[in-house]
């Protein structure tokens, strides 16, 4: 218990922050925490989280692991599920969610492979598929347009009584927290740690880190998913912008841009803080000129605190 | 505690029955360069039960090469590895840990944010299949540590521990899963005497229940106490392999080094002549407490003087010596070097202390550099005007540097990373020599070199102390202190108990002061 | 001595010759591809397009080596440009305004290094956060309505068919020759270039060695916005208009310049001789993308592609075992 | 190829074409390549009361367009508060083009009492969701100059189409109905890009004599389109006559000419930037624009919802106009001397609108009209 909490020590400024900024967003509009309203907002907050979470596979699995494919390969199944799969009627659950998942999984090969079999360095790895992702998307879908399913576009809503979006993050949380049993988690955190040691020590490296891809490339494509559900449509230009954001929200997360350290939950928080930052500043009336000036300074900050909090907690470390 | 059974076919098979057999692990011919640099030329090797084997050679020879070899690490160009006696092909190190051979390499290599629980277990799971549960997991890891006689929280993360622990943590990690072969890289260089005769007690019985076990060490005392047999390499070629009753260490040294040199190794047996001690102190520690409740220390240091700091790892003289170049602050207490204050590193420079960190590969060399930018890169301002580097002069110093510390290398614009680890040492030396110390702090600086180089080492740092440098010299190794000290003062529990001056200087007398015996009759 | 020269030739990320050949190559290919492409014009428009993203990716070598990243170019190409134009355009003299944006751009390139430095932060997040807020100040100040005009002489600077002197090549061209000569030697030679290389190397070892890191961080981070910012004034010239938002193609194609020249990320490595290749090669295959006649989603999928394939042929990492 | 949601309404948008007055119609030309004509969605709403909280829905205000559009709505908010019709303050948000932003922006400001939300969305489709949300909270959604999919929103806008047509031609005609030409685009996967792109390809069909050699993107930024015209120039060596502009980036095209010491081309211009007129002006082209500022688009679309709130309804859900033409013939009373190539202004039209006020008049029908004159 003692460990499990001292595991996510890492999260406690980001974790503190996120509530802080649920209390301000909920006392500058009351209609915030209505029960209504709480579907579209986690709707609006679930790409930026799923993306995060995308984003912190590759970049705990280290050496210098990022994922900028995230954004565009979201957009790619946004695309791929509208303008491909419901004009050829495949337009039921199975076939949607089944396609968009092989389809982030595939990816998330590809790109595991181009890193630890080609051996190119991810940044550049995953910048070619950014690019061809992008370029795809624009052959599917020469501009916006289509209209998902029904069922896809209610489950933006409501799914019985609890809100779709909540229902997707909990089956996330249960996913990952099922990988913790197995020995994933701790492999992909010795990976992410020291990769010679984890190499030496006869951790398999290579198949570590393909499946740290392999599990980006699936929560893009879910996120790819959550578009669609929200946007109720495909949009070539909806993906990319998220590439940024993940790794913003990754870092936010409280999460090692060098690897091993951190972990799901961080991140989660981190794309539901870049969330409420912009919330906020919008509920807020900041003007539109500073917009932008403030994102950065609460980003600046947030990173900040995170620093500061880990530069003591490495201080004590050493201390002792 | 199952999972600690030897993989042995036959434990306690006599050595005749051995021979009979083919050996556990053999190497023959094996063959492997980087570029243009040739680490292993014809190397070959036999491994049985119930043997421990010793591997020597110089730094650089290619004892780890051969190493990593063994364990799936680096695939040999030519050459092969038998196993049982048919040839095996080892892709990755979970390969040989599955035909029971197990290493510890040189470098500790550990994960810091993990626990000591998580770090022991490594690598015996599948990349998402996992043995054990955690209350399993745990009571292999105990059971692992206690094989070593240590028991250390095992919910600590690593990066908590000392190198020492973090020594102790690799080998249980090794012992852990089952194994027939343990490889221990230096796994010694980091340990006290205490901890390592802990070791060495496991390996007897370990040799006993028949399990191999090859050990590097450049440390010939120990190769005397407990090889069986040593196989000995030189430039990449093992040159032989000699039983326990013919492996006198100089002959040892002759077939390391060709004849030649081994001669001037062993002049090294001739110690220091004694120092003049009223030269004039040049650093003064006052009522130093390094924690709370600890008695004060107070030390003197005087120019030309050499210091040596012992003690078992952990009881305060590594923090001691942070204290001294600034690294650390004491709980009270004050150091002056000359008329400055020691604070910070600042302070600490402006004193004219330089400091050499123990962790050679992390703290001390800037890998892909050469060797003139590894000795120069603290002093460029002395070789440059307006900013520019002047390359002749720079040159100029480097190549005397070189010389003067006879560091071997292809030459001053060698890459650091290519040098062998004595020679890497030489070059930080040279480095901190440029700063024209007037103490030279230095934390183990011998870890890990071999004999010969260590030779040169010495020679160095008693050059040094002529031309009225102090010397601080934390090291493990006690011959190293009897030979070069002046003094020694011996740390316990953050205190100094003893400070043996040249003529008190022994290795039983610092035995005893480091477990706390005599140390009422030795204290100065 | 002549074995010194060729072994620098090889190295890590690929050897020099391999990168010159992939240039050249590359040059001649699209040549006999293209008639016409073999044309003085051509080659000017080919050297002008990297020497604009050869200026760019200066800072993001130089950050790189040090085991950083720059995300604020863009911010810092935006900033400049803007700034500049609409000074010269309310009446400034041209070298007051570009002296203010100069300093304004060190200052703030001064900053981020103390920001990353100072907090240990990956500097990732803290030029990605700075750039933000560089971008978003140019948007407080002028409302999005950023106008102005820049003298003459610099636009014939970026123009193609510009000289220098009797130089049959524009001003921008042979400045980032010049620069890029400048970058090199200093990069070898100069004290701080030396420190660059030890920190990116090691920076524990740096740390223990006593080597000024903090002032080291600055001093890039504030070299690579000024030249960001001499970017910035340069595309002032070149496209006329003022848009803030004209640094933005600048944000990975630096990063993929200074990889594809095989400086790894890791830091302590690699060097900008290798990035000016870098820039020549990916100005090349965009070129020659567009002489293909590919459209634009295909002009993205050969360029990602192209990428990839050519870091996997010269660019590996070395295999994890050779690392242990 | 037609948007996928607009053939699927393609029936409804030929049915709802029959609204349109008849002379109007060939305005609406073309558009249901870019979305669907649709009737009427606020049929049965009844305008709120006065004072009216207006709030503007923006995915980005990086440039001057966007400035001069947000400055114009708040000159209009404020003549309306200062005739008791608004109330003072204008709720602004900005989404930096990130769709799903935008999406909750809207959202929030349904909650917050928008009764009317003018919107430049960064997606066509993306912002639906939000849109029937203020449909059925009694919102009213026009966006500006980019119509949205969504049934439920009044549009507003030039048809990009027609614009494409109207450049296309000129462009034809000025080459004498035979070269070769260039086609320069915005950015790739947006609608007008797609409109306008297909539109003047139409007209250059129709002439066997033109022949399109190739489509440079220039992303509607000058330094791009420049860049990406001098490698277009660098690869074809072929003579080029004539370069269809979707906007923005005639000046770089015509200085990426120059500077490969290509011989001129005719370009045309798209929306009337003060630089490409000064371009025109200084190097005595032969060219056409239309214009198409920010603030008269604002204008226009504030106007369709200043007749709404009095209860006048619209024909259809989209209310289209042609742009002003700006020729070689008219060009001073456009033309101002402090225009230069680096300008960054629009051109507005002489006396602030796009068309003529009563333009609109066939295209409402009931309610009062408005209760102050409006003044660009
Ligand atoms: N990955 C590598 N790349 C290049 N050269 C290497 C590599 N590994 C080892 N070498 C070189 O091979 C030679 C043998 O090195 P090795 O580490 O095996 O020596 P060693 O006997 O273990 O020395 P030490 O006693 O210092 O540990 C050395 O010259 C070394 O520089
Ligand atoms: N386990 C290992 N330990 C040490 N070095 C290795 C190991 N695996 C490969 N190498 C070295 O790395 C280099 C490339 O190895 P590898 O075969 O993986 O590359 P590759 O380019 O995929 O080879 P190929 O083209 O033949 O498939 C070789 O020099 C090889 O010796
Ligand atoms: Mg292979
Ligand atoms: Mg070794």
């Amino acid at each position: 218990m003692m460990v499990a909490l001292r595991q996510r020590a890492y999260a406690v400024p980001v974790l503190v922050t996120v509530a802080l900024l649920l209390a301000v967003n909920a006392a500058l509009n009351r209609s915030f925490v209505s029960p209504d309203n709480w579907a579209p907002i986690l709707a609006g907050a679930t790409p930026f989280i799923v993306t995060a979470l995308a984003q912190a596979a590759p970049i705990l699995a280290g050496g210098g692991g990022i994922d900028l494919s995230v954004g565009p390969l979201a957009g790619l199944v946004n695309a791929i599920l509208v303008a491909v799969l419901v004009p050829r009627g495949l337009d039921g659950p199975l076939p949607m969610i089944g396609a968009a998942l092989a389809l982030g999984a595939l990816s998330g090969l590809l790109n595991g492979a181009i890193v630890c079999m080609l051996r190119v360095q991810p940044i550049i790895a995953t910048l070619g598929s950014f690019l061809v992702y992008q370029g795809l998307t624009l052959e599917v879908l020469p501009t916006a347009g289509g209209s998902a399913p029904a069922w896809l576009r209610a489950a933006s809503g409501r799914v019985g009584w609890i809100p779709g979006p909540l229902l997707l993050l909990l089956v996330l949380a249960a996913a990952w927290l099922a990988l913790g049993v197995t020995a994933y988690r701790r492999n992909l955190l010795a990976v992410g740690g020291d990769e010679r040691a984890a190499y030496a020590a006869g951790i398999d490296v290579a198949a570590v880190r393909i499946i740290a891809y392999v599990i980006a490339g699936m929560l893009a494509a879910v996120a790819g998913l959550a578009f669609t559900a929200v946007l109720g449509s495909a949009d070539p230009s909806v993906g990319v912008p998220y590439t940024l954001t993940s790794v913003a929200g990754a870092a936010l997360g409280g999460l090692s841009l060098a690897g091993g350290r951190g972990g799901m939950l961080g991140a989660a928080a981190g794309g539901a803080l870049l969330f409420l930052v912009q919330n906020l500043l919008t509920l807020a009336q900041v003007s539109i000129f500073y917009l932008q000036i403030a994102t950065g300074l609460i980003l600046l900050a947030a990173v900040a605190i995170n620093a500061v909090s880990d530069l003591r907690r490495r201080r004590s470390t050493a201390a002792a | 505690m199952s999972d600690l059974a030897p993989m042995t076919r036959a434990p306690g098979m006599d050595a005749t029955a051995a021979a009979a057999i083919p050996p556990l692990l053999e190497a023959r011919g094996l063959r492997r360069s980087f570029g243009a640099t040739i680490a292993l030329d014809d190397v070959s090797l036999g491994l049985a039960g119930g043997e421990i084997h010793a591997l020597i050679g110089e730094n650089g020879s290619g004892k780890s090469t051969l190493i990593k070899m063994l364990s799936g690490i680096v695939r040999p160009d030519s050459g092969e590895i038998r196993c049982d006696g048919s040839p095996v092909r080892f892709a990755d190190p979970q390969a040989a840990r599955r035909a029971g051979i197990v290493t510890c390499f040189q470098e500790t290599l550990v994960l810091e944010e993990l626990s000591v629980r998580d770090n022991i277990v490594l690598g015996q799971d599948g990349v998402i299949r996992r043995c054990r549960g955690p209350a399993a997991e745990a009571a292999l890891a105990r059971a692992a540590l206690a094989e070593l006689g240590v028991a250390i929280d095992l919910d600590r993360p690593l990066g908590r521990l000392k190198l020492a622990q973090r020594q102790l943590v690799t080998i249980a990690r090794a012992l852990a899963g089952p194994w027939r072969l343990l490889i221990l890289d230096e796994s010694t260089s980091a340990l006290d005497v205490e901890e390592r005769d802990r070791l060495f007690d496991a390996l007897f019985r370990y040799r006993a229940a028949g399990r191999a076990i090859l050990f590097v060490s450049h440390r010939m005392d120990e190769i005397a106490r407990i090889a069986d047999r040593t196989t000995v390499l030189r430039s990449g070629r093992s040159v032989a392999t000699l039983a326990a009753a013919q492996a006198d260490t100089p002959r040892l040294l002759a077939l390391m080094s060709g004849p030649e040199e081994a001669r001037a190794a062993l002049g090294q047996a001739t110690p220091s002549p004694p120092t003049a001690r009223s030269r004039g102190v040049v650093l003064r520690a006052d009522g130093i407490v390094l924690r709370p409740r600890a008695a004060p220390i107070a030390l003197d240091l005087s120019a030309g003087e050499i210091l040596g700091l012992a003690g078992l790892e952990g009881h305060g003289q590594e923090r001691f010596l942070d204290c001294i170049a600034g690294l650390a602050a004491p709980d009270r207490g004050t150091i002056t070097g000359g008329t400055t204050r020691v604070r910070s590193v600042v302070d600490a420079a402006r004193a004219g202390i330089a400091f050499l960190p123990r962790d050679r590969k992390r703290d001390g060399i800037f890998a892909p550099l050469s060797v003139a930018d590894n000795l120069t890169i603290a002093r460029l301002g002395r070789f440059s005007r307006a900013g520019l580097i002047r390359r002749i002069r720079r040159l100029e110093a480097v190549r005397t540097a070189m010389a003067r510390l006879r560091v071997r290398a292809r030459g001053p614009e060698a890459a650091i990373d290519t040098l062998s680890g004595g020679n890497q040492q030489k070059v930080l030396l040279g480095r901190l020599l440029l700063t024209e110390p007037r103490v030279l702090a230095l934390n183990d600086p011998m870890r890990g070199v071999d004999p010969g180089a260590k030779h040169d080492l010495y020679d160095e740092l008693r050059a040094l102390a002529a031309t009225r440098i102090a010397v601080l010299l934390l090291s493990t190794e006690l011959p190293e202190l009897c030979l070069l000290c002046d003094r020694v003062a011996v740390f316990r529990d953050h205190a100094v108990v003893a400070v043996l001056d040249r003529a008190a200087l022994s290795e039983p007398r610092l035995i005893a002061a480091m477990f706390g015996h005599a140390a009422a009759d030795d204290r100065a | 001595m002549l074995a010194r020269h060729l072994s620098r030739w090889r190295g890590e990320g690929g050897g020099y010759a391999a990168l010159v050949l992939l240039a050249s190559g590359l040059y001649l290919g699209t040549a006999a591809l293209i008639p016409g492409y073999l044309s003085l014009a051509s080659l000017r428009s080919v050297l002008l397009l990297a020497s604009l993203l050869g200026i760019a990716a200066i800072g993001q070598t130089l950050t790189i080596v040090l085991g950083g990243l720059d995300l604020s170019i863009p911010a810092v190409i935006g900033f400049a440009e803007v700034t500049v134009a609409q000074l010269y355009g309310q009446g400034w003299p041209f070298a007051a305004a570009a002296l203010l944006v100069l300093a304004a751009a060190l200052l703030f390139g001064a900053m981020n290094g103390l920001v990353a430095s100072g907090l240990e932060v990956h500097p990732l997040i803290v030029t990605l956060a700075s750039g933000s807020i560089l971008l978003g100040a140019i948007l407080a100040v002028t409302h999005g309505q950023a106008s102005g005009t820049v003298p003459d002489w610099l636009s014939a600077t970026v123009s193609v068919v510009g000289h220098t002197g009797p130089i049959p090549l524009p001003g921008a061209v042979v400045a980032w020759l010049v620069a890029a000569a400048g970058i090199v030697i200093l990069e070898h030679r100069s004290v701080p270039g030396r420190w660059l290389y030890a920190i990116g190397a090691n920076a524990s070892a740096a740390r223990y060695a006593r080597l000024p890191l903090r002032r080291v961080w600055m001093l890039a981070y504030a070299v690579s916005a000024g030249f960001a910012a001499l970017a910035g004034m340069l595309l002032a010239g070149f496209s006329g208009a003022a848009d803030a938002e004209v640094g933005a193609p600048y944000l990975f194609t630096t990063v993929a310049a200074v990889v594809i020249g095989g400086t790894p990320l890791s830091g302590g490595r690699g060097g900008y001789g290798r990035t000016v290749l870098g820039c020549l090669i990916i100005t090349e295959l965009t070129t020659l993308l567009i002489g293909l006649g590919l459209d634009q989603p295909g002009q993205e999928i050969f360029l990602g592609a192209m990428i990839v394939l050519l870091v996997a042929t010269y660019g590996r990492q070395t295999h994890l075992g050779l690392r242990v | 190829p037609p948007a996928a949601s607009a053939a699927n309404d393609r029936e409804a948008h030929a049915q709802a074409l029959q609204d349109v007055p008849a002379a109007m119609r060939s305005y609406y030309d073309g558009f249901w390549y870019f979305s669907a004509v649709l009737p009427d969605p606020y049929e049965s709403w009844t305008p709120p009361k006065a004072p009216v909280q207006f709030c503007y829905n923006d995915s980005y205000q990086g440039n001057s367009w966007r400035a001069a559009a947000l400055a114009e709505y708040q000159k209009l908010v404020a003549d309306f508060a200062k005739a008791g019709l608004a109330k003072p303050n204008l709720i602004v948000t900005n989404s930096n083009n990130n769709i799903d932003v935008q999406l909750s922006q809207l959202q929030n400001q349904i909650r917050q009492g928008c009764n009317v939300i003018l919107s430049i969305p960064s997606s066509p489709t993306g912002l639906c969701a939000g849109v029937q949300e203020a449909h059925k909270r009694g919102v009213l959604f026009v966006s500006v100059e980019s119509p949205v999919f969504c049934k439920e929103a009044i549009n507003v806008d030039f048809n990009e189409y027609y614009g494409g047509l109207q450049t296309g031609r000129w462009l034809a005609q000025a080459l004498g109905g035979k070269g070769s030409v260039v086609m320069l685009d915005g950015v790739p996967g947006l609608a007008p890009t797609v409109a306008r792109h297909e539109a003047a390809m139409s007209v250059f069909a129709q002439h066997p004599g033109i022949k399109v050699v190739g489509t440079v993107v220039g992303m509607w930024t000058p330094s791009i389109a420049k860049s990406k015209m001098l490698q277009f120039l660098a690869t074809h060596p072929q003579r080029i006559d004539g370069v269809w502009n979707g906007a923005l980036m005639g000046v770089a095209a015509g200085q990426a000419l120059s500077q490969s010491g290509r011989p001129a081309a005719r370009i045309n211009g798209f929306s009337g930037s003060c630089s490409f007129l000064a371009y025109w002006k200084q190097n005595h082209l032969q060219s056409l624009s239309l214009s198409q500022g920010g603030a008269p688009a604002l204008y226009e679309a504030f106007l369709v919802a200043a007749r709404m709130l009095q209860g006048q309804k619209p024909v259809v859900n989209t209310i289209l106009y042609p742009l002003p033409e700006i020729t070689d013939a008219n060009l001073d009373q456009w033309y101002k001397p402090s225009m230069t190539v680096q300008s960054n202004c629009f051109a507005d039209p002489p006396d602030g609108r796009a068309v003529a006020d009563s333009y609109f008049d066939p295209l409402f029908k009931g309610g009062a009209p408005l209760k102050v004159a409006l003044q660009p």
